[in-house]
């Protein structure tokens, strides 16, 4: 199997802490596997780790063990420089749309800041907005427009245009629904679905909303206190949890329907009672 | 808590250390004709040099700092050469009287500029802007006119205080509070300016967090809200900006001392300066430093005190 | 030279500090019937005094020093010399030894007597101290013959010899601390005052209490005397109209005193105290070739309008003058004046003589005492084609860079003595000729003078001045006496020199 | 919803016309003030070698304290008899020079050293920051006056070496901005695009800083200028032609000639005072796009009251009699002033009722003016917002006209809150027990008090009371603190609650026990509760009845089972959709995983 992204025993802990007390390991020993083509949700609650792990991947944060091999490459230590042209295959979509994009800059110029950035001639990347812009189904009079100009769910499209400007092959997707309201979050993840069936791209998907890994993921990792507790197909994880974290997590999420909630309530109830 | 204290002190004497080596080499690399400007015209080369070894300024530098050194750690700053006053004794005078002048103002503007400002937040609208109007004039007003007009009608006119000079505490209370209230007044004018929007600009901040609207919604009055809240979150950013108020009104204190003939350490360090007295600049360098290291220390620990996180962790 | 940079405010006060060596202590009338009263004496002094010890006196304001020590001789209000510890006193026929008749049953404020051989030690130190050793440089000996009798002997006549005895110079302190290191702050004399150490914070604040063992303790009308220092004037000004002071001896100008009301102060010019003079110090041309040349030299006098400098620059207070002698004085002539008229045409004319028609450049300290007259200096000194460029001179800077031969010329002050034979002295000697230049002629003329008995000194040092000019030796250029101002409870007789004990003050009820 | 959505709301429709920073501030008055002030002042000192009558050292002797007015003495003379108006001009040149030359060293080495400090970090950043901070606490001014020897006492020396004390504050201010940018999102999104570090400094974190850096460079000035002024009267330089020589010229005059201290004086405040002005006017252009708001003095204490309502806002629906129902809102608008002098109204004449013991849910997205609702009843809308209503009573009580102490009684008693982000919404600086007994009525002794709120701790379930009581805030989890808030929400036994979005800052477990406990309290207390949320699920699991709300305006309102299984309004029917199915998996499979398939085939 040539998984597009590999991540062995992954370990991470923050810089800081004092001289007998070090800071707590973030990640502890994390493993897992991105095939080409594939979603890959990770869901976990605050605190678990799935950020660390998402920065990590895309070199935003400094692993202290293990490694991660992306289509081929040992990235795990990469330096600043060599890891540039990387950003050709590997992009990221952040969850505050209002803080991953540059107030000060117009939407062309948030666009085509990759596209320069690996090269590409200002004037092609020019042109290449307007393309990107009708990927997301956004005008093309946007393009001279500020972010501030633009609510949630069409920034989060811009930096979904960003993110697939050079043709990755993996997008690490940082809970890239959760600021947004429940009618653009169904749209924007169609759209994510819809990029992926038409350019084959991988996404990394992070989340804490187990109705959204539903959605969109292939397989489910659970991450629980910087481990992954449980990994497998979505419909296998979501339906028929092994991990007992899993379960909780599971019955703890209230479902839009009142009967099926109430139930849900009293599972949960009993599962804990059987627990305490 | 205490290891945070024994590491501020520890840089506190570092810094010390730092500014006093750095006075020293470059004074000494002024190169001051000390004896000649202490013996004056008629004195011959022969006197000079005579005096030169008196003072010890033929030995090679390095030798020179050592002795300052290792005498300043026994306790000893050493002499004026123009004075002939242990350095040490002249600033135990004349710091009182700086200290009266600047803690006096810093009372005033704690006081006042609390109260200012609070009232700004709360109130806004007219206050606002007389504050507003108030801090610009402040600050670009001198504090000499100021200084002149305030002497010229509570000291000549009225007579109600004295125009020149210090008394210490301990002769006359009164007396003491008389002869430096006026100082006090004009040095705290701009302090009182810029700590009091200081404070405004902290409070408003703090009305508009959540937690002011979650305490109103359990019916807290607005006085506690304000007064013991919000004032109290907003502490911590204006004690920052009164520490380097504090430190700014020691040196503006050097103009105050000038109009009100003041013997304080800012004349001294303004002589010491003038006449190139070693000792007594290396004296006045390592009290302003030791001074401000204890102030910072102290509004740290204010600010521990204000501030539970760090108070707690 | 201390502390003077805040002082810039009135010239007089500088000149007061400027006094360099050789301050003289001019007497009060002796108010023998002076009523004597409970009453405290508030003066300002602009820069605290350095230290007390004999020999080491830096100048400056001497009224602490001269109240603290009783001299060998004192001066009177007219500048004349009068009896101090000694109470006769008189010179041997060629005047190069001088007998000293020691008054019997003074005693120190120690209790130790002060006797001739007490006297013969504090000469001594002055001898070998740095401020005063040049006024004793004619001294070969100083011996006690008995008791009560000093024999000072001299290598050739000197006639600044007894005013110096009457100065600071002439101080005389204790034996056992006279070269103490407490004697710095602590001093221990025999004159009318006494410093109350418990009073006074070194560097502000000086209190004077009387002596009444002192032999003329009756003249000195106050019981106590509080000196404050105030290097600011105007802080000073403030401080005499809150009634924090009694008298400003050198409060400004008459602009100044004027704005004094009349119903709670009396105001009054002052004896001339000082001169400010442009030394012309490079008469061998070393640095600028030009200044060797008597008629260059003689066009720099006669570029000066020194009666529109002393009329509007310096104004009421003030006079022109081209003599280093003082006014008060009977060495200067005011005859002379004539002798360098403000002469534009003619100053080129001796300009273009001596090969500088297009005039040369000379580069001069500015320091915070020569700022007043800067901008004139340059106006007059450019119309006859000399061209100042200034060059900032951090105070402490100023004696190295002068003696260090940095300068052709220089304007700068310097104070009145009150005796002809000091001011002469001064001039010719120190910064004001830092080459001890000297020509055959001026020294013939000198030894005269100092060599003349009292009855014809007047005369012999007016032809020393009068060579002086003729020869442009400097460029004086304006004389100052400035104005006092005194609270109605006090009466101040301005003496004859400036730096006094407090002998000039009385309160204003007695007689 | 928090204050910065409401803003959002107000801006919302604000013209998007880009009107820069510097465009803005030619739009103040004190702004355009300054700018003119301090232009011709630098045009003065430009033209001195035109304008001038005299060289600044020439003196007259004639002119010795001339009047102002006196012909080629236009500001008269000084006691030396030089031209006041040429010194003047010769001191707005070295003032000029001092402040760009102390500003400009300040600046350089602060922005410099801030840039690299704030954006490399780590060890560079603890470096710098140290040394900063250590120059921050010299005590400048005793340090120039004891250089002076060493800087020849030139002014230009004495400000290079003042720009250095300068530089801490920009040091401190660009470090921190560049900190806070460095953390940026979009900052991360340019590192991940393959920027260079280079790139990245000056197209993101430059733009940031650029806006503060010009306020303190105005600043900055102002102190070069004041201590270049401050050390000349003191007599430092005193050769040199400058304001502060004349002042200390002046100063000595002050008796006989005091129009002199004028000059000085009066230069040096309108050139110190237009750049301050102009610093000041800038950061407010800055900071307050839309700052002709301002027009109306903003109170930031106390709330808007709730005014009946009036002609020019139309009932939807004809006022109902009030109902005999725990709340009953009636025609409810708020609106908020516009930059242009119109209001936008952000709540448009809902009416609703809460019964006592019902769990009302009032769902919407953001921007539907839910939250401002909830804020109408609670009393607790800013002071700008203007509220009417034909009827907004609590359990009969009528709030219409109702002034702040009786609202302050009734948020005590009959109305409580529970807000969004636990955390944010306790006193960091206060222990939870003593921010509970506050919220307590009076007539209880500290004893009882504290005895109650132990109680409730416990009530809410908190498994430490007492440790908790004693915490502080910032010692305690997300979920603690949201049961922390409960308690002192149902402390006063109210008879409404009001919680706003009570779980979604939480994690689902989190959120299920609060949920849990949230239904506990009501069914005890039999409290009425009108939950703001816009998570169907939490709706599902509490309510008894919804009401959907968009663009302030309410939609449909109905039965709980009603509104997931019969949605009637299309937009109700639209949200229902937009929730993802739970049943719903995603089994198309991944093409990458589908080729692993073949090729093991």
């Amino acid at each position: 199997m040539t998984a597009l992204l590999t991540v062995s025993d992954l370990r991470l802990r923050y810089p800081g802490g004092g001289f007998r007390k070090p800071s707590p390991e973030v990640l502890k020993g994390v493993s897992l596997e991105i095939a080409p083509g594939e979603t890959l949700g990770l869901v976990g609650e605050s605190g678990s780790g799935k950020t660390t792990l998402g920065r990590a991947v895309l070199g935003l944060a400094a692993p202290t063990g293990g490694s991660m091999v992306f289509g081929g490459k040992d990235i795990t230590r990469m330096p600043q420089r060599q890891r540039r042209p990387l950003a050709q295959d590997l992009q990221v979509v952040f969850q505050d749309p209002y803080t991953s994009l540059n107030p000060a800059l117009q939407i062309a110029d948030i666009l085509s800041e990759p596209l320069i950035a690996q090269g590409v001639d200002a004037n092609e990347a020019r042109k290449r907005v307007g393309e990107l812009l009708d990927r997301v189904q956004l005008p093309a009079n946007a393009a001279e427009r500020y972010p501030r100009e633009f609510s949630g769910g069409q920034r989060q499209r811009v930096a979904i245009a960003r993110a697939v400007a050079l043709k990755p092959k993996l997008i690490v997707c940082d809970e890239p629904v959760s600021a947004l309201d429940l009618t653009t979050q169904a749209r924007v993840l169609e759209l994510l679905i819809e990029l992926q069936r038409s350019t084959g791209v991988s996404y990394l998907f992070i989340t804490h909303d187990l109705s959204v890994v539903r959605h969109i993921s292939h397989r489910v990792a659970v991450m629980y206190r910087g481990e992954l507790v449980e990994t497998g197909p979505v419909a296998e994880v979501t339906n028929n949890p092994k991990n007992e974290y899993t379960q909780r997590l599971l019955l703890a999420a209230p479902t839009a329907d009142p009967d099926r909630q109430r139930e849900r309530r009293e599972a949960r109830r009993q599962l804990l009672a059987a627990a305490g | 808590m205490i290891i945070f204290l024994l590491r501020r002190i520890g840089a506190g004497l570092v810094l010390i250390f730092v500014v006093t080596a750095f006075t020293f080499f470059l004074t000494y690399g002024a190169n001051i004709p000390v004896a000649r400007n202490l013996l004056g015209n008629s004195a011959n080369a022969e006197q000079i040099a005579t005096l030169n070894a008196q003072l010890g300024l033929d030995k090679p530098i390095f030798e020179q700092y050592f002795r300052w050194l290792t005498s300043t750690l026994h306790g000893d700053l050493g002499t004026s050469y123009f004075t002939n006053q242990p350095v040490a004794e002249a600033l135990a005078a004349r710091l009182p009287v700086t200290l009266s002048v600047v803690v006096v103002a810093s009372i005033i503007t704690i006081l006042v500029s609390c109260a200012l400002g609070v009232a700004s937040a709360a109130r806004g609208g007219i206050i606002d802007s007389i504050l507003q109007g108030i801090s610009t004039i402040a600050f670009v007003f001198p504090g000499i006119v100021l200084g002149i007009l305030l002497v010229f009608i509570f000291a000549i006119q009225l007579q109600w205080v004295p125009a020149i000079g210090y008394v210490p505490f301990a002769e006359s209370p009164s007396a003491w509070f008389l002869s430096i209230i006026m100082p006090a007044v004009v040095l705290c004018i701009g302090g009182i300016a810029a700590m009091a929007a200081q404070v405004r600009g902290s409070l408003i901040d703090e009305l508009g967090r959540e937690y002011v609207r979650t305490l109103r919604s359990r019916g807290t009055s607005e006085r506690s809200i304000l007064l013991k809240h919000a004032l109290r979150n907003a502490a911590g950013p204006a004690l920052t900006t009164f520490s380097l108020q504090f430190i700014g009104m020691f040196g503006a204190a050097l103009f105050i001392e000038k109009i009100f003939a003041l013997p304080g350490y800012g004349t001294y360090a303004f002589n010491a300066t003038i006449q190139g007295d070693l000792p007594a600049m290396l004296g006045v360098s390592l009290f302003g430093v030791g001074l401000v290291v204890v102030v910072n220390l102290l509004v740290d620990i204010a600010a521990g005190w204000l501030n539970p996180k760090a108070r707690t962790s | 030279m201390r502390t003077k940079l805040a002082t810039r405010a009135a010239a007089v006060t500088i000149v007061a500090a400027f006094t360099l060596a050789g301050c003289s202590s001019g007497g009060g009338s002796s108010q023998n019937n002076a009523a004597q009263v409970d009453r405290t004496l508030q003066l300002a002094i602009t820069a605290p005094p350095s230290n007390f010890s004999i020999g080491n006196w830096s100048g400056g304001d001497a009224t602490l020093f001269n109240s603290v020590y009783e001299d060998v001789l004192g001066f009177g209000v007219d500048g004349k010399v009068e009896p101090g510890i000694a109470e006769t006193w008189e010179y041997n026929n060629d005047r190069t030894q001088l007998t000293l008749h020691i008054r019997k049953g003074m005693k120190f404020t120690d209790d130790t007597p002060v006797d001739a051989q007490a006297v013969v030690a504090s000469l001594e130190v002055a001898r070998k101290g740095a401020s005063t050793s040049q006024n004793l440089s004619a001294v070969t000996s100083v011996k006690a013959t008995d008791g009560s009798t000093v024999v000072v002997a001299l290598s050739q006549p000197d006639a600044a010899l007894l005013p110096s005895l009457a100065s600071t110079v002439g101080a005389v302190g204790a034996t056992k601390v006279l070269t103490a290191e407490s004697s710095k702050l602590e001093p221990v004399g025999s004159g009318p005052y006494v410093l109350d150490k418990s009073q006074t914070t070194v560097g502000s604040t000086y209190t004077l209490v009387r002596n009444d063992g002192n032999w003329n303790a009756k003249a000195y009308p106050f019981k106590k005397v509080v000196v404050k220092v105030i290097p600011d004037a105007t802080a000073a000004q403030n401080a005499l109209r809150s009634g924090q002071l009694d008298v400003l001896p050198a409060a400004g100008t008459k602009e100044t005193v004027a704005q004094f009301p009349q119903s709670q102060f009396t105001t009054g010019e002052n004896k001339a105290t000082a001169f400010g003079a442009l030394w012309i110090v490079d008469r061998e041309g070393k640095l600028v070739p030009a200044l060797k040349d008597s008629r260059v030299r003689e066009a720099i006098n006669l570029a000066f309008d020194r009666d529109s400098i002393a009329k509007n620059l310096t104004g009421p207070g003030s006079a022109p003058t081209n003599q280093v002698f003082s006014p008060s004085g009977q060495a200067f002539s005011k005859d002379f004046l004539s002798k360098t008229p403000f002469d534009l045409d003619k100053a080129r004319k001796l300009m273009a003589e001596a090969g500088y028609a297009d005039g040369f450049t000379v580069t001069m300290p500015s320091t915070p005492v020569s700022t007043t007259f800067e901008s004139t200096l340059t106006q007059s000194l450019s119309d006859i084609g000399i061209k100042v460029k200034w060059e900032t001179v951090p105070f402490q800077d100023f004696y190295p860079k002068v003696f260090g031969g940095n300068y052709g010329m220089f304007f700068m002050y310097n104070g009145y003595s009150g005796s002809d034979a000091q001011d002469v002295k001064a001039s010719l000697s120190g910064i004001f000729n830092p080459n001890q230049n000297t020509t055959p002629e001026l020294q013939k003329l000198l030894a005269a003078a100092n060599s003349a008995s009292e009855a014809d000194q007047g005369a012999a040092f007016r032809a020393v001045n009068n060579y002086l000019v003729e020869q442009s030796w400097n460029a004086p250029l304006n004389s100052t006496s400035g104005y006092y101002v005194a609270s109605n409870k006090v009466k101040y007789t301005p003496p004859v020199s400036y730096g006094q004990n407090v002998k000039p003050y009385a309160p204003a009820d007695s007689k | 919803m928090t204050t910065t959505d409401i803003e959002t709301v107000v801006q919302a429709d604000a013209p998007a016309k880009r009107a820069g920073a510097l465009r803005r501030l030619l739009r103040r008055p004190l702004g355009v003030m300054a700018l003119f002030i301090l232009a011709s002042l630098i045009v003065l000192g430009l033209l001195e070698p035109v304008l001038n009558t005299h060289p600044p050292t020439f003196s007259s002797l004639q002119h010795v304290n001339a009047p102002p007015g006196t012909p080629g003495w236009p500001f008269g003379g000084d006691q030396y008899g030089r031209d006041i108006w040429a010194r003047v001009l010769s001191s707005i040149n070295v003032s000029l020079i001092s402040a760009l030359i102390g500003a400009g060293v300040g600046l350089m080495v602060g922005v410099g050293f801030g840039l690299i400090a704030g954006y490399v970090g780590k060890r560079t950043d603890a470096v710098s920051s140290w040394v900063f901070n250590l120059l921050m606490t010299f005590p400048s001014l005793v340090l120039i006056i004891i250089l002076f020897p060493v800087t020849g006492g030139t002014f230009q020396s004495t400000m290079v070496i003042f720009g250095f004390f300068l530089a801490p504050g920009i040091f401190r201010l660009v470090r921190n901005l560049v900190v806070g940018v460095r953390n940026e999102l979009y900052v991360d999104a340019a590192r991940v695009s393959g920027l260079s570090n280079r790139r990245i400094l000056t197209r993101h974190v430059l733009y940031v800083v650029r806006g503060p850096i010009i306020i303190s460079a105005a600043f900055l000035a102002s102190a070069a200028i004041g201590v270049q002024a401050g050390l000349a009267f003191l007599g430092f330089g005193a050769a040199q032609v400058s304001f502060g020589a004349m002042t200390s010229d002046a100063f000595v005059n002050i008796y006989s000639q005091p129009v002199q201290l004028v000059w000085a004086a009066g230069f040096l405040a309108l050139l110190n005072g237009s750049l301050v002005l102009l610093g000041n006017a800038y950061r407010d252009a800055l900071a307050a796009p839309q700052a002709t708001v301002k027009r109306r003095p903003r109170r930031l204490l106390g709330e808007a009251v709730i005014k009946p309502a009036v002609s020019d806002t139309p009932s939807s629906k004809p006022a109902a009699d009030a109902t005999s129902g725990l709340l009953t809102v009636r025609n409810l608008w708020v609106k908020y002033p516009q930059p242009h002098g119109s209001e936008k109204a952000v709540v448009r004449g809902v009416s609703l009722d809460v019964a006592p013991g019902e769990i009302v849910g009032l769902v919407g997205e953001s921007g539907s003016g839910k939250t401002q609702t909830a804020f109408s009843v609670l009393g607790l809308l800013p002071k700008e917002a203007s509220v009417s209503a034909d009827a907004l009573a609590v359990a009969g009580e009528s709030l219409l006209d109702k002034h702040a102490g009786a609202m302050r009684r009734l948020r005590g008693s009959a109305i409580a809150y529970i807000p969004q982000e636990p955390m944010a919404n306790l006193d960091p600086s206060f222990t939870i027990g003593s921010q509970l007994v506050e919220g307590l009525s009076a007539g209880m002794s500290r004893r009882e008090a504290k005895d109650t709120v132990l109680q409730l701790l416990a009530r809410v379930g908190i498994t430490d009371p007492v440790r908790t009581f004693k915490s502080y805030p910032h010692q305690i989890s997300g979920g603690m603190a949201q049961r922390v808030l409960i308690a002192g929400a149902v402390a006063g036994r109210p008879k409404l609650l009001i919680a706003d979005e009570p779980t979604t800052a939480l994690d689902v477990t989190i959120q299920a026990e609060i949920l849990d406990l949230l239904r506990d309290l009501q069914g005890e207390y039999g409290m009425g509760v009108l939950l703001v949320t816009h998570n169907f699920g939490v709706v599902a699991d509490l309510c008894d009845r919804v009401l959907v709300m968009r663009s302030g305006e309410m939609v449909e309102s109905g039965n709980v089972r009603s509104i997931f299984h019969q949605p009637q309004h299309p937009y109700t029917r639209e949200l229902i959709a937009s929730i993802l199915d739970e049943e719903t998996v995603r089994t198309d499979p991944a093409p990458g995983s589908a080729r692993t398939h073949e090729e093991a085939l």
